[in-house]
């Protein structure tokens, strides 16, 4: 009998995109594998919590689901997941990974396939020393994420900074901070404004005639708004765990294989749900769900071609992985990114320490 | 801090508020003059700079991209006006928000089916692209373009509104429709004229912010409110006073962002400061409506009815 | 009369209606209907308190999520202290809904005063806006206020409780918010019928005139406005168990829109319309949210036609018309 | 020498530089209708809107009862026992004509803040604005909502809940306007009778009622009252014929 | 010579509730005629079924010989019917110049000769119409109405709530009018005032006429009958 995996993600509203790309990448996996192991339903959760939450009620009390995935955003993940993991059924995130399921608040139904929120930054402010830059400005949005961006940031930053800017969660108009920067004399600038924001903001910033250096994670550089953001993003250094022109054998069948079903590259989001997907298979296969502390173990062993080449999980359940530095460039006239550095090796966050789980 | 930094916000935020001023002003046309909420604005909007990306994609050039926002935006506003709003002059506002409320839904999942989910690319036109020197700062000349055409549009609808005989219909027909079609008047006709028109506006706003800003789904709902904003302070049907309003918000926010944090870290380190001030700053120009309504309940420039 | 009958029939067939299939759903053993059912019964509270602002009194309340979304935080932050022990000003935390239900309201309640003694001096679109503006502030205050979650929102981790009653079963759960859904109706009969409920409703009608006779409107609207918060504060609370989580998403502008919806949709001012407009805006997504990625675009149109060709709602599509005597 | 009920000492109110009511004063006593006449736009709805308390005056004072009441509110005023009437009709359009007229009674008893009893089933109320009714000739249209009354039969309502106040003074504004011939002579016959029960302001341009009824007359142009006195007094005072009455008379 | 307008037996409904029975009313060109009745009788409705302002059940509506029963009430003004409704409807937020040209029509009638027809109009031009006192509400309605050049001019209660001087301008006024051969249509109160304008009487009980026939032809009967004077 297949084991139904209930997927809720954003599929309506403005960061549908995101949603759009775990759905198609995790139903790729599917495919390829040509496994049978999973019956997969898929629903909109509208980038509201109640609704995720609903819905998970519902694919765990009527569709009988017993593992579930793929919501997006931290806030919907917070509202998701204790409720889940209490009634045993396991949930794998494929992407948002907020601190207080990283730490103190581990589970072990939880599974993070992506990175905890802080590292991506965290990667930023190690590779940012690696360039040089001395003094940076900072900026994210007033929002709990944005805030453990700049925190993590800070956290490997050596050099000083020459401002730090909260801006209002969906800002259009950044040139109030746009004139910031250029009075700051900062010599380099992070930025985390993920979606909309970024794409505005880095308009923006093209236009402005300032020219300083943008260090970024990878959430606002990620395929899925490249085309959007358009030449103004080239040259951006961005930091995540994966990148399209990883040279492993996963990868490159995922990367062509992507391309081939959808006419569009994949994103980090589509990755990181790819590997999701494979780390099921590859648990299903070893153990039966029905006897749960089998099928826990046979997670944690991560046996699975990860397209991110190595990957294993630390004590918490969330990755110890690669952080690479990538940069936008334009091949064939599409934007894409490529790696030109490695942050962190074998990074784990700081968060597994005050985990209590082995 | 130094006088160029104070001059260049000063200029942003002036320039914020044209922008503002530009996304409201068919609100004010459609909203101050027929009396309509229209809660789609903000997808009229959206739809103008949806349909200007793709044909600034397809043809390669934005001004023929501009032209096909606007005449979209224009053709979806008459439909609607024909189709819906036609029904809802007589009903009360209540109907008027739950028709338009639908509205959006119809016309955002319309959009995404029409172009996808992810966002679109629209540059700025060739000829606008670069800074001028402006002396103390160097200046996007598409914010001065923006600039330009924020004022071009607030003068051209006050003339139209003010010193032609069809906005001396217009305004005829908001205070008594029936009337003014027993004078001989084909205000239905010209309902879809101006309906179109205010469309037409918020289609030209969506293609031309669309270029410095993401054109995405749902793009149009954060400017839908602060149109609200901007006109309820300004007073309702005044032109002039969206012109206003819409400058003190433009300033009011973006001084408050910059400053606000300032001086909150002359007594928090610099990480809570900043964070407390930019909390404060995101609710000013909403603390600033409802101190402007508290002392004036008609805004700033009331019409007198 | 037969509109009244039609009427009276009309809302004993939602009354039961709302039971009565959670209760099958009980015996056949579908919790997720169950869940669906209280979710309707909490939209349907929800909108009972605007209805009162709105419906009877005419305010407008754009803001009104706003007291549904603190009602949620009183039982979010009463059960997180409970959970872990903290105090808040002072104060334990509690994860009694008997302690917090009341609570929830009184917050609601003094907020709506506060937000009320401004905004009622304004009328029309004015009031709409200026609803709106406070409720813009203190959404943007909880999404940036890091204590209790700021965007990410509280989570419940366990439901609160009440004396008897294992609040973790979706049944017991459902029959609570029920029985809290029909007492809110009943008061709100009980207060459109009384001396308050005449004078309320004929200031939506004439301010001036009821003046002139001598009743101060600006007392009746404030009163008025605050009852109605409180049992919008409620229904966020219970919302809140439900979720098994509080959300400053709960406070958007879309989630006041959202119930305004329910209000024209169910039929303005009537006594059952709220529960007509939840089960059919919570249906629509349930059913159809299921099938198609654009059930929005459905949703648009099926209100759209409401509004068009069913004026007045379903409710008045049913019994007709309403007369106040 | 009896105390005027009501009493209006330089009263002024301008609307930018328009002087709307310059300094007016003005006295109505116990049992008497004193009528103010004046031409289009001289300030009469002005003046009852600055003693209904819906207009500030610039400058000048009320006197109600022997009490200064020009800061009060219009609700206030009201439960003093000021009854008005509006101009143009200003009724609670979806209420019947009973329910119109037990606003004014649950108004006079002062007890708004009540959430539990129902009110249209209590028997006293009922039967006391059904008796108002009948006095003003309403008696068969008790349940017809007041917005499909015909524009007479709304002004008499007008009439009926200001009766149901029991005021202590009444202002009628135009009551007689967009009447027929019939209802005039009837509302004339019973403005006579309520007078004794307390004095009336009355505004009206119709001077066939005017001189029928008013017991003294007060002429208000552009604001100001240029003369004062009897039917008599007024009909031969050459100003008034020139402002207000014409040639006509 | 064809009647300028024709209304023949129609039904006219608020809803659900029936105002007119079967109404009659014709107008020759040239002539005065005088609507009468109590209150609630359907003068005012007669006069929106004629403006095309309201459906007409049943029965027809001819002006100038042509059938303008189905034509929008806009057609049926640029035919040649001016109104001045009931209750002035003057554009309160428009100046009173603004409201003279918001619909004009060309003819004879122009802002310069409505403005020597009313001098009072011409020194408050620029004046918001809601602030103008009554009377001038009621000079700037008719000339707004003169404005559109219309063959048949009418007039549902123009003196309502007027000062004695102002009525008697305002009666001198459409005397005028008629003496240069205007065809007026008029509804007032004051019967008194209008028998030395009106040729012709057309008297309604319950929304259908009961009398017809030339002014001096009512008797006090009549009047006490169905006007109650
Ligand atoms: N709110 C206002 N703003 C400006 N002007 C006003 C206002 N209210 C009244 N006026 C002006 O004040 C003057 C007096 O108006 P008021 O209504 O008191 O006249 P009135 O004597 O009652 O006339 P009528 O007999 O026509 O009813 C008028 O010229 C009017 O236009
Ligand atoms: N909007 C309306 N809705 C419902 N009924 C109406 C409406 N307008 C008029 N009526 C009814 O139609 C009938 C005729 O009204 P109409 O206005 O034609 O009378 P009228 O002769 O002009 O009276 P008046 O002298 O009072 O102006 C009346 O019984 C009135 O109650
Ligand atoms: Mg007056
Ligand atoms: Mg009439």
């Amino acid at each position: 009998d297949p084991v139904t995996v209930g997927l809720i993600t954003t599929l309506s509203g403005g960061g549908a995109g995101l949603g759009v790309d775990v759905r198609d990448a995790f139903e790729l996996a599917l495919q390829m594998a040509g496994s049978d192991a999973i019956h997969l339903v898929v629903e909109d959760d509208g980038q509201r919590p109640e609704n995720a939450v609903q819905i998970a009620d519902r694919m765990i009390q009527s569709e009988g689901a017993q593992i579930l995935t793929g919501i997006i955003w931290s806030n919907l993940a917070m509202a998701v997941v204790p409720a889940v993991t209490a009634q045993d059924v396991i949930y794998v995130s494929p992407n948002a990974g907020p601190s207080a399921l990283a730490g103190a608040g581990c589970t072990p139904n939880y599974f993070n396939a992506a990175y905890q929120n802080d590292t991506m930054h965290e990667a930023a402010g190690q590779y940012a020393n690696t360039l040089g830059y001395q003094n940076a400005f900072i900026m994210a949005p007033n929002y709990p994420a944005g805030v453990d961006a700049l925190t993590g940031f800070k956290r490997y930053f050596q050099g000083t900074l020459a401002g730090e800017v909260y801006t209002q969660l969906g800002q259009t108009d950044f040139a109030a901070e746009i004139a910031q920067i250029r009075a700051s004399g900062a010599d380099s600038i992070f930025i985390f404004e993920p979606g909309g924001m970024g794409i505005s903001f880095m308009r923006q910033y093209a236009q402005s005639g300032v020219d300083l250096p943008i260090i970024s994670a990878a959430f606002t550089f990620s395929q899925d708004v490249l085309p959007a953001v358009g030449d103004a993003a080239l040259g951006v250094i961005n930091t995540a765990e994966w990148s399209p022109d990883m040279d492993n054998e996963a990868n490159v069948a995922f990367v062509a294989a992507f391309q081939e079903a959808y006419g569009r590259l994949p994103s980090v989001y589509a990755a990181q749900s790819f590997d999701t997907a494979n780390l099921i298979l590859s648990a299903l296969a070893a153990a039966d769900i029905s006897d749960l502390e089998a099928f826990r173990t046979a997670m944690r062993a991560a046996d699975f071609d990860s397209v991110r080449g190595s990957f294993r999980f630390g004590n918490n359940q969330h990755p110890i992985q690669n952080y690479y530095a990538r940069e936008v460039v334009s091949v064939d006239g599409v934007l894409t990114n490529r790696i030109v550095g490695t942050a962190f090796e074998d990074h784990q966050d700081v968060y597994a320490a005050d985990c209590a789980m082995e | 801090m130094t006088a160029a930094l104070l001059f260049e916000q000063f200029l942003n935020g002036l320039q914020f508020g044209l922008m503002l001023f530009l996304m409201s002003a068919g609100l004010t046309l459609v909203f101050g003059v027929m009396g309509l909420i229209n809660l789609a604005h903000g997808s009229l909007f959206m739809i103008g700079a949806f349909f200007c990306a793709a044909a600034a994609g397809l043809t390669g050039n934005f001004w023929l991209g501009l032209a096909a926002g606007m005449a979209a935006a224009a053709a979806a506003g008459a439909l609607i006006e024909v189709t819906v709003m036609r029904r809802l002059y007589t009903r009360d506002h209540l109907d008027q928000v739950l028709a338009t409320f639908a509205l959006i839904l119809i016309l955002s999942e319309g959009t995404k089916i029409l172009f996808g989910p992810f966002p679109l690319y629209l540059d700025v036109p060739p000829l606008l692209t670069g800074t001028v020197d402006l002396g103390l700062t160097p200046y996007p000349l598409y914010r001065l373009a923006l600039i330009v055409a924020g004022i071009g549009v607030a003068l051209g609808l006050w003339l139209l509104i003010g010193r032609t005989r069809l906005g001396i219909r217009i305004r005829a027909g908001e205070n008594d429709r029936e009337m003014i079609a027993a004078l001989g008047v084909n205000i239905r006709a010209l309902y879809t004229v101006v309906f179109a028109l205010g469309a037409a506006l918020a289609g030209l706003a969506g293609a031309l912010v669309g270029a410095v800003q993401s054109v995405q789904v749902g793009m149009g709902e954060p400017v839908l409110i602060l149109a609200f904003v901007v006109i309820v302070i300004g007073g309702i049907g005044s032109i002039r006073g969206a012109m206003v309003g819409a400058l003190l918000v433009g300033v009011i926010d973006t001084m408050g962002r910059f400053l606000l944090p300032q001086v909150f870290a002359l007594f928090l380190d610099p990480s809570k400061a900043s964070g407390a001030g930019a909390a404060l700053a995101s609710i000013l120009v909403y603390l600033l409506m409802a101190l402007i309504l508290v002392i004036r309940p008609k805004g700033l420039f009331p019409v007198h009815a | 009369m037969p509109d009244k009958r039609r009427e009276y029939a009309l809302n004993a067939v939602l009354a039961l209606g709302l039971l009565l299939v959670p209760l099958w759903a009980y015996w056949a053993g579908s919790p997720f209907t169950i869940t669906v059912f209280t979710r309707i019964a909490i939209f349907a509270l929800a909108a009972v308190g605007l209805n009162i602002a709105l419906g009877l009194g005419g305010m407008v309340s754009f803001g009104h999520a706003v007291y549904f979304g603190v009602g949620g935080y009183v039982a979010g932050i009463a059960a997180q202290h409970a959970f872990n022990g903290e105090t808040f000003l002072g104060i334990a935390g509690a994860n009694q809904m008997l302690i917090i239900w009341p609570v929830a309201m009184i917050a609601a309640g003094l907020l709506a005063a506060v937000i009320g003694a401004f905004s009622l001096r304004t009328s029309g679109i004015f009031f709409i806006m200026i609803t709106l503006a406070f409720a813009q502030m203190v959404y943007y205050f909880a999404i940036s206020w890091p204590t209790y979650g700021g965007e990410d929102g509280l989570p419940i981790y366990v439901r609160n409780t009440f004396p008897g009653l294992n609040t973790m079963r979706p049944w017991n759960l459902f029959i609570l918010c029920w029985c809290l859904l029909m007492l809110a109706i009943g008061a709100f009969a009980l207060i459109r019928a009384s001396r308050f409920g005449a004078a309320l409703m004929a200031i939506r009608q004439n301010p001036d005139r009821v003046a002139a006779v001598g009743i101060s409107p600006f007392g009746i609207k404030l009163a008025a406005f605050v009852i109605s918060a409180m049992i919008t504060g409620l229904a966020g609370a219970l919302m809140a168990d439900l979720s098994r989580f509080a959300s400053p998403a709960a406070m958007a502008w879309t989630m006041s829109g959202e119930l305004i919806v329910i209000i024209i949709l169910g039929g303005t001012g009537r006594l059952f319309g709220p529960v007509a407009g939840a089960a059919v805006l919570v249906g629509f997504e349930v059913i159809f949210g299921g099938m198609t990625e654009h059930w929005r675009l459905w949703l648009g149109l099926v209100l759209l036609l409401t509004v068009l060709f069913a004026r007045g709602g379903i409710v008045t599509l049913i019994a007709g018309r309403e007369r106040l005597g | 020498m009896v105390d005027p009920v009501l009493s209006l000492s330089h009263l002024s109110k301008s609307f930018g530089a328009l002087k709307a009511t310059d300094d007016v004063s003005l006295t109505l006593m116990p049992g008497e209708i004193h009528a103010l006449i004046g031409p289009n736009g001289a300030g009469k709805s002005t003046l009852i809107g600055q003693i209904s308390g819906r207009i500030a005056p610039d400058a000048g004072t009320i006197t109600f009862k022997g009490r200064d009441i020009t800061g009060l509110s219009v609700a206030q005023r009201a439960r003093l026992g000021l009854g008005r009437s509006f101009q143009i009709s200003s009724l609670i359009p979806e209420y019947s004509a009973r329910r119109n007229v037990m606003l004014g009674l649950q108004a006079r008893q002062g007890h708004s803040f009540r959430f539990l009893k129902p009110v249209m089933h209590d028997r006293r109320l009922r039967d006391e604005a059904e008796a108002i009714l009948a006095k003003v000739g309403l008696a068969g249209r008790a349940s017809v909502p007041s917005a499909e009354l015909s524009h007479g039969e709304r002004r008499l309502l007008e009439i009926a809940v200001a009766l149901a106040l029991e005021p202590a003074c009444f202002l009628l504004d135009e009551p007689m306007a967009g009447m027929g011939a019939e209802g005039v002579g009837a509302l004339v016959d019973f403005l006579r009778g309520l007078k004794a029960q307390a004095p009336i302001l009355l505004i009206e341009h119709d001077m066939d009622a005017v001189f029928a009824l008013a017991d003294r007359l007060s002429v208000l142009v552009y604001g100001r009252i240029i003369a004062s006195g009897s039917v008599e007094e007024i009909r031969n005072d050459p100003a008034v014929r020139e402002a207000y009455l014409g040639d006509s008379e | 010579m064809t009647a300028l307008a024709e209304v023949e037996g129609i039904e006219v409904f608020y809803g659900a509730s029936q105002a007119l029975f079967g109404m009659d009313l014709t107008i020759q060109p040239g002539e005065a005629v005088a609507l009468m009745g109590r209150n609630g009788m359907g003068k005012s409705t007669t006069i929106r079924a004629l403006c095309r302002m309201q459906p007409v059940a049943k029965g027809s509506v001819r002006f100038d010989g042509r059938d303008i029963t189905a034509l929008p009430s806009f057609q049926a003004a640029r035919l040649g019917i001016g109104l001045v409704p009931e209750g002035r409807r003057c554009f309160a937020t428009l100046t009173v110049t603004e409201n003279l040209i918001a619909a004009a029509r060309p003819g004879q009638w122009t802002l310069e000769t409505v403005r020597a027809f009313f001098p009072r109009l011409a020194e408050r031009s620029a004046q918001q119409a809601s602030t103008l006192s009554g009377g001038e509400q009621q000079m700037l309605a008719i000339g707004r109405a003169l404005m559109t050049n219309p063959r048949l001019l009418i007039l549902d209660e123009a003196t309502e709530g007027l000062a004695p001087v102002i009525r008697a301008e305002i009666w001198a006024a459409i005397a005028r009018l008629k003496a240069q051969g205007q065809s007026i249509l008029i509804v007032d109160k004051t019967v008194k005032e209008l028998k030395p304008i009106a040729d012709r009487c057309v008297v309604l009980e319950r929304g259908r006429a009961v009398w017809t026939g030339a002014t001096t032809a009512i008797t006090p009967e009549i009047e006490q009958r169905y006007l109650g004077i």
